[in-house]
């Protein structure tokens, strides 16, 4: 009889690996199948992005903050050009305020509706994916209508929207809208009833809500805690408060909650974008802008609530056509640091598990 | 366990459903009119303002010109690097002329990255098409708005404040 | 057709063509650039000019100079009130300066006392500013200094503020904040990385974007890639 | 619809034979063809890339694996381990902290094998071409094959761009060089 000796084994996850939604790399410590220790490692997507944009003039940098949560452009440029209009305390014109929030609402329920087909692709259900991309494709070709890109859509602009909507094109996102709302139902259908899907995400990767305070987490990560936090009623920006809409909110904390709520927020925001069509005033799409904005010196930072969290934008300018400084909050950063300490004791199974309902996107961890 | 069958459901259902696969390299896809695709360049409306080249993000278009006798500048060459070109369609939107314009190309891909390096005639002969001369290509796309227009106030939506 | 959009445009670009009459190709782009937003004129930039021609390089106070906006007044009010609060605990010489950015109150706190007053911040109960919001690292190249900014967020009193300190360029080193707040960890590795500030009682003060042995903090204004060609091995400084 | 010519078996006037006598060995179903077209008409016909997603590139190969556009129709079906892939599509920007991962992956897949720079951060930088952590076109670190433009190119041009390299497969079986 000899005791059973186990020792400790480092594995290496990525930075190639199909589930780790990009280049992120993740040295795992494992004790048979028990993760003793995780060290993420990222920064290999790091394009220095900030450090571009100080020798790019504001329109510019537009483009840039296409490829930082590149699933998620059009809240990104909002981001940076609502940073901007605040500095410059800009009127936008109301028909911009529209088409803005129905694109970034409608971009919200794209990025959802990724982060389902890849969460589900990453559990190893591979239909929800192909389900995921039908709808998400549909949304992305009434992007392509309005502003011609399919994923990179420079369509905001410091002070209103670039392109306005094409004939026919709001009668399109209502009817889509319709369609779509009748579709969310499929997907609980599809999905949320599934046993095997429910065994593997119940219970796992427990965030508490003082963690999440703590890690300065943000997003459906903080909500999925019980902490009722979305800073488009919290700290209403834009529009938002003339419509009506509720925040979701998960109780315990875990990756079902997570998920479960990027479907509930795909039905309110779906919510707020039909509201929205049936409102679109006319008028100008664009306000009294400069051609050269200057942004007066000063610093301001001003979040908004993207698809992952608080996106941030903090701006140091000196009063020149270029900002000083431009650093971005980037939620996905943030919201990663708790990984290691949610990995540690769980079993290698649920790594995968884990990782994808915090739902990361690399080009905006590592900016 | 029910619940998976209820999955399986939504699976069957989709069977009697329309088909959503384009098939590309047979049938042609039809890219949305603002589609930002591979730039066209119509040399006889450039003034040489130089303002694409200055606000492009990557730096990706060199231009030069002469001045004629009668004090007109006149484009000489004019190169786009689409090895590095994102397409974000800030040229266009500066552009006071609308000398640079894009089509819905976007077949592109080549062996060699030279290849990427496309000239004034390239660029203009994409403008070109099928045409012979630039008055043409205006002519038929003049049609092609009317056209529009008549099918949009057919429809009763007033035509698009697209500028 | 063609007449018609070459028409049209004419007008709107009247500037531009005349400027490309009067210069040559090359150097026309700055008079018509410059003229631009004279002639449009909107209120916006008739706000920014003030501020933004009479001092670039030292544009802190010129904020507050023609008519006080009223946000920045309250703001400052509050960072005043906080000031005080922190001066009653920790002793005077907490906080260097006070001022704000529109409704944003900021406090420049002396870098010895960064954690302490962060610490007093976060758990007093009137204060409670628990949750961060952004953490930023700027450097001032020409006052000498690279400049931490943390907006914290008071959940309890929907309120946030925004922290600074200041460290000298050429020995940046500040106390890490991570113990405090969790969250700022990775931050701080990044301002690490990317600006070259140490921050003292890191558990983890490693390079986050670059690897180790990348030499140079591109973030820095006086960063050239080509003096910083990255070594192999070993611990770039 | 009907047959597309490129997917057809390739046929070669043999000399010696002339081109009724040819007919009439494709009619009777016999393959006059050298192993290696055969081989290279096989190859281009079921390229296997690997999931090598890095940006935002990723995002529409994703979408071009999907239901819209289905790759699967080209017999291209990705991989998630280099030792099962034959062509790697460099979708996103590559920068030096991932380069020297790149060339291991590449140095990992079998031969033959092709590469395809997806993307204009791929091919030459694109829009962070004046990044100091970027490398300036992923040909500095492996051989490309392809190189698709576009910001990132929509799925019909990454189709182009593979139907491209299904070409160049077929063209450098034959023996021959592809036109540039």
């Amino acid at each position: 009889m000899c005791a059973l000796r186990s020792e400790e084994m480092i594995l290496n996850v990525g930075p190639q690996h199909p589930s780790t939604h990009g280049v992120f790399r993740l040295v795992v410590t494992i004790d048979g199948e028990q993760i003793v220790d995780a060290d993420p490692v990222v920064g290999y997507l790091h394009r220095g992005t900030e450090k571009l944009a100080e020798d790019l003039q504001y329109v510019q940098i537009i483009p840039y903050t296409d490829r930082l949560d590149y699933v998620a452009s059009m809240l990104n440029n909002y981001a940076l050009c609502h940073t901007v209009e605040y500095a410059l305390d800009l009127e936008v014109p109301a028909r911009a305020e529209y088409l803005r929030i129905i694109v970034m609402e409608l971009q919200r329920v794209a990025s959802h509706l990724l982060f389902l087909g890849t969460y589900l692709l990453d559990l190893g259900a591979m239909s929800p994916f192909l389900y995921a991309f039908q709808e998400r494709e549909q949304i992305i070709m009434l992007f392509n209508e309005i502003c011609g890109a399919r994923l990179t859509y420079n369509y905001m602009r410091v002070g209103g929207v670039q392109w306005d909507a094409p004939p026919g094109w709001i009668e399109k996102v209502r009817d889509f809208t319709a369609q779509m709302q009748k579709k969310v139902p499929m997907y609980h259908q599809l999905v949320t009833g599934n046993e095997i899907f429910l065994n593997r995400v119940r219970g796992i990767g427990v965030i508490s809500q003082e963690d999440g305070i703590a890690y300065a987490m943000s997003g459906i990560n903080l909500r999925s805690t019980g902490f009722n936090w979305d800073l488009r009623k919290n700290r209403p920006y834009s529009i938002y408060d003339q419509f009506e809409w509720a925040v979701p909110v998960g109780k315990n904390g875990d990756c079902f909650d997570r998920y479960f709520i990027h479907l509930q927020e795909i039905e309110q925001s779906l919510n707020i974008v039909a509201q929205a069509v049936e409102r679109v005033p006319d008028g100008p799409i664009i306000g009294k802008v400069p051609k050269l904005v200057r942004v007066p010196a000063g610093e301001y930072y001003r979040g908004i609530e993207g698809a992952r969290g608080e996106l941030g934008v903090y701006l140091v300018s000196d009063g020149k056509d270029k900002p000083y400084r431009l650093k971005l909050r980037r939620p996905s950063f943030v919201n990663l640091q708790i990984l290691r300490k949610l990995l540690i004791g769980q079993s290698m199974a649920n790594l995968i598990a884990i990782l994808g309902a915090v739902d990361i996107v690399l080009g905006e961890v590592d900016a | 366990m029910f619940g998976i069958f209820k999955g399986l459901g939504v699976t069957f259902g989709q069977m009697t459903k329309k088909k959503v696969t384009l098939q590309y390299p047979d049938v042609r896809i039809n890219m949305p009119e603002r589609y930002r695709g591979i730039h066209q360049f119509i040399p006889e409306l450039c003034i040489v303002c130089n303002q694409c080249a200055r606000i492009c993000p990557t730096d990706c278009i060199s231009l030069s010109g002469t001045r004629n006798e009668d004090k007109k500048l006149r484009i000489d060459t004019y190169d786009i690097n689409f090895e590095i070109c994102i397409l974000c369609d800030l040229c266009v939107e500066v552009c006071p002329t609308e000398a640079i314009l894009m089509t819905p190309r976007f077949e592109l891909a080549s062996y060699t990255r030279d290849e990427l390096y496309k000239d004034m005639e390239w660029l203009y002969g994409n403008h070109l098409g099928e045409f012979g001369s630039h008055e043409q290509a205006m002519a038929a796309q003049a049609a092609r708005e009317a056209e529009h227009a008549a099918a949009a106030a057919a429809n009763g939506v007033e035509p698009g404040g697209d500028s | 057709m063609p007449d018609d959009v070459t028409e049209g445009q004419a007008e709107r670009t009247a500037a531009e063509k005349q400027a490309v009459a009067a210069k040559p190709a090359a150097t026309d782009a700055k008079p018509a650039a410059e003229a631009k937003p004279a002639a449009t004129d909107a209120k916006p930039v008739a706000e920014a000019k003030p501020a933004a021609e009479a001092k670039p390089a030292a544009a802190k106070p010129a904020k507050a100079a023609p008519p006080p906006d009223p946000r920045v007044v309250a703001a400052t009010a509050v960072a005043e009130q906080i000031k005080a609060s922190l001066e009653r605990a920790l002793g005077p010489g907490v906080v260097d300066e006070t001022g704000a950015f529109k409704d944003v109150p900021q406090l420049v706190i002396a870098s010895g006392k960064w954690l302490a007053a962060a610490r007093f911040l976060r758990d007093e109960p009137e204060h409670a500013y628990t949750y961060v919001e952004l953490f930023a690292g700027t450097d001032y190249k020409d006052k000498g200094y690279i400049e931490v900014a943390l907006y914290v967020q008071s959940v309890a009193n929907n309120r946030f503020i925004n922290l600074k300190v200041r460290t000298p360029r050429d020995d940046a080193k500040l106390d890490s904040l991570t113990g405090l707040f969790p969250g700022v960890n990775w931050e701080e590795r990044e301002v690490y990385d990317l600006l070259g500030v140490v921050f003292t009682g890191h558990p983890d003060l490693r390079r986050i974007m670059m690897w180790e042995g990348w030499n140079g903090y591109p973030l820095r204004k006086d960063y050239s890639p080509f003096e910083n060609i990255p070594v192999k091995g070993g611990n770039g400084s | 619809m009907e047959l597309r010519p490129d997917l057809t078996l390739p046929v070669i006037e043999y000399e010696g034979l002339s081109a009724e006598e040819s007919a009439d060995l494709r009619k009777a179903g016999i393959v006059l063809a050298p192993l290696e077209q055969i081989k290279g008409w096989a190859r281009s016909n079921s390229l296997w890339p690997l999931s090598f997603g890095l940006a935002c590139c990723a995002i529409e190969m994703m979408a071009t694996g999907a239901s819209h556009y289905d790759l699967d129709r080209f017999g291209i079906i990705f991989r998630a381990s280099p030792r099962q892939s034959d062509v790697m599509i460099v979708a996103g920007t590559v920068t030096k902290k991932m380069g020297p991962l790149l060339k291991r992956l590449y140095d990992q897949m079998a031969e033959p094998k092709w590469v395809v720079a997806m993307g204009s951060c791929a091919t030459a930088g694109g829009p962070y071409v004046r990044s100091y952590s970027v490398v300036k076109g992923v040909d500095q670190i492996v051989p490309v094959d392809v190189y698709i433009p576009g910001c990132p190119p929509s799925p019909p041009a990454l189709i182009y761009g593979l139907n491209k390299l299904q070409e160049k497969i077929r063209i450098e079986a034959a023996g021959k060089k592809v036109p540039v």
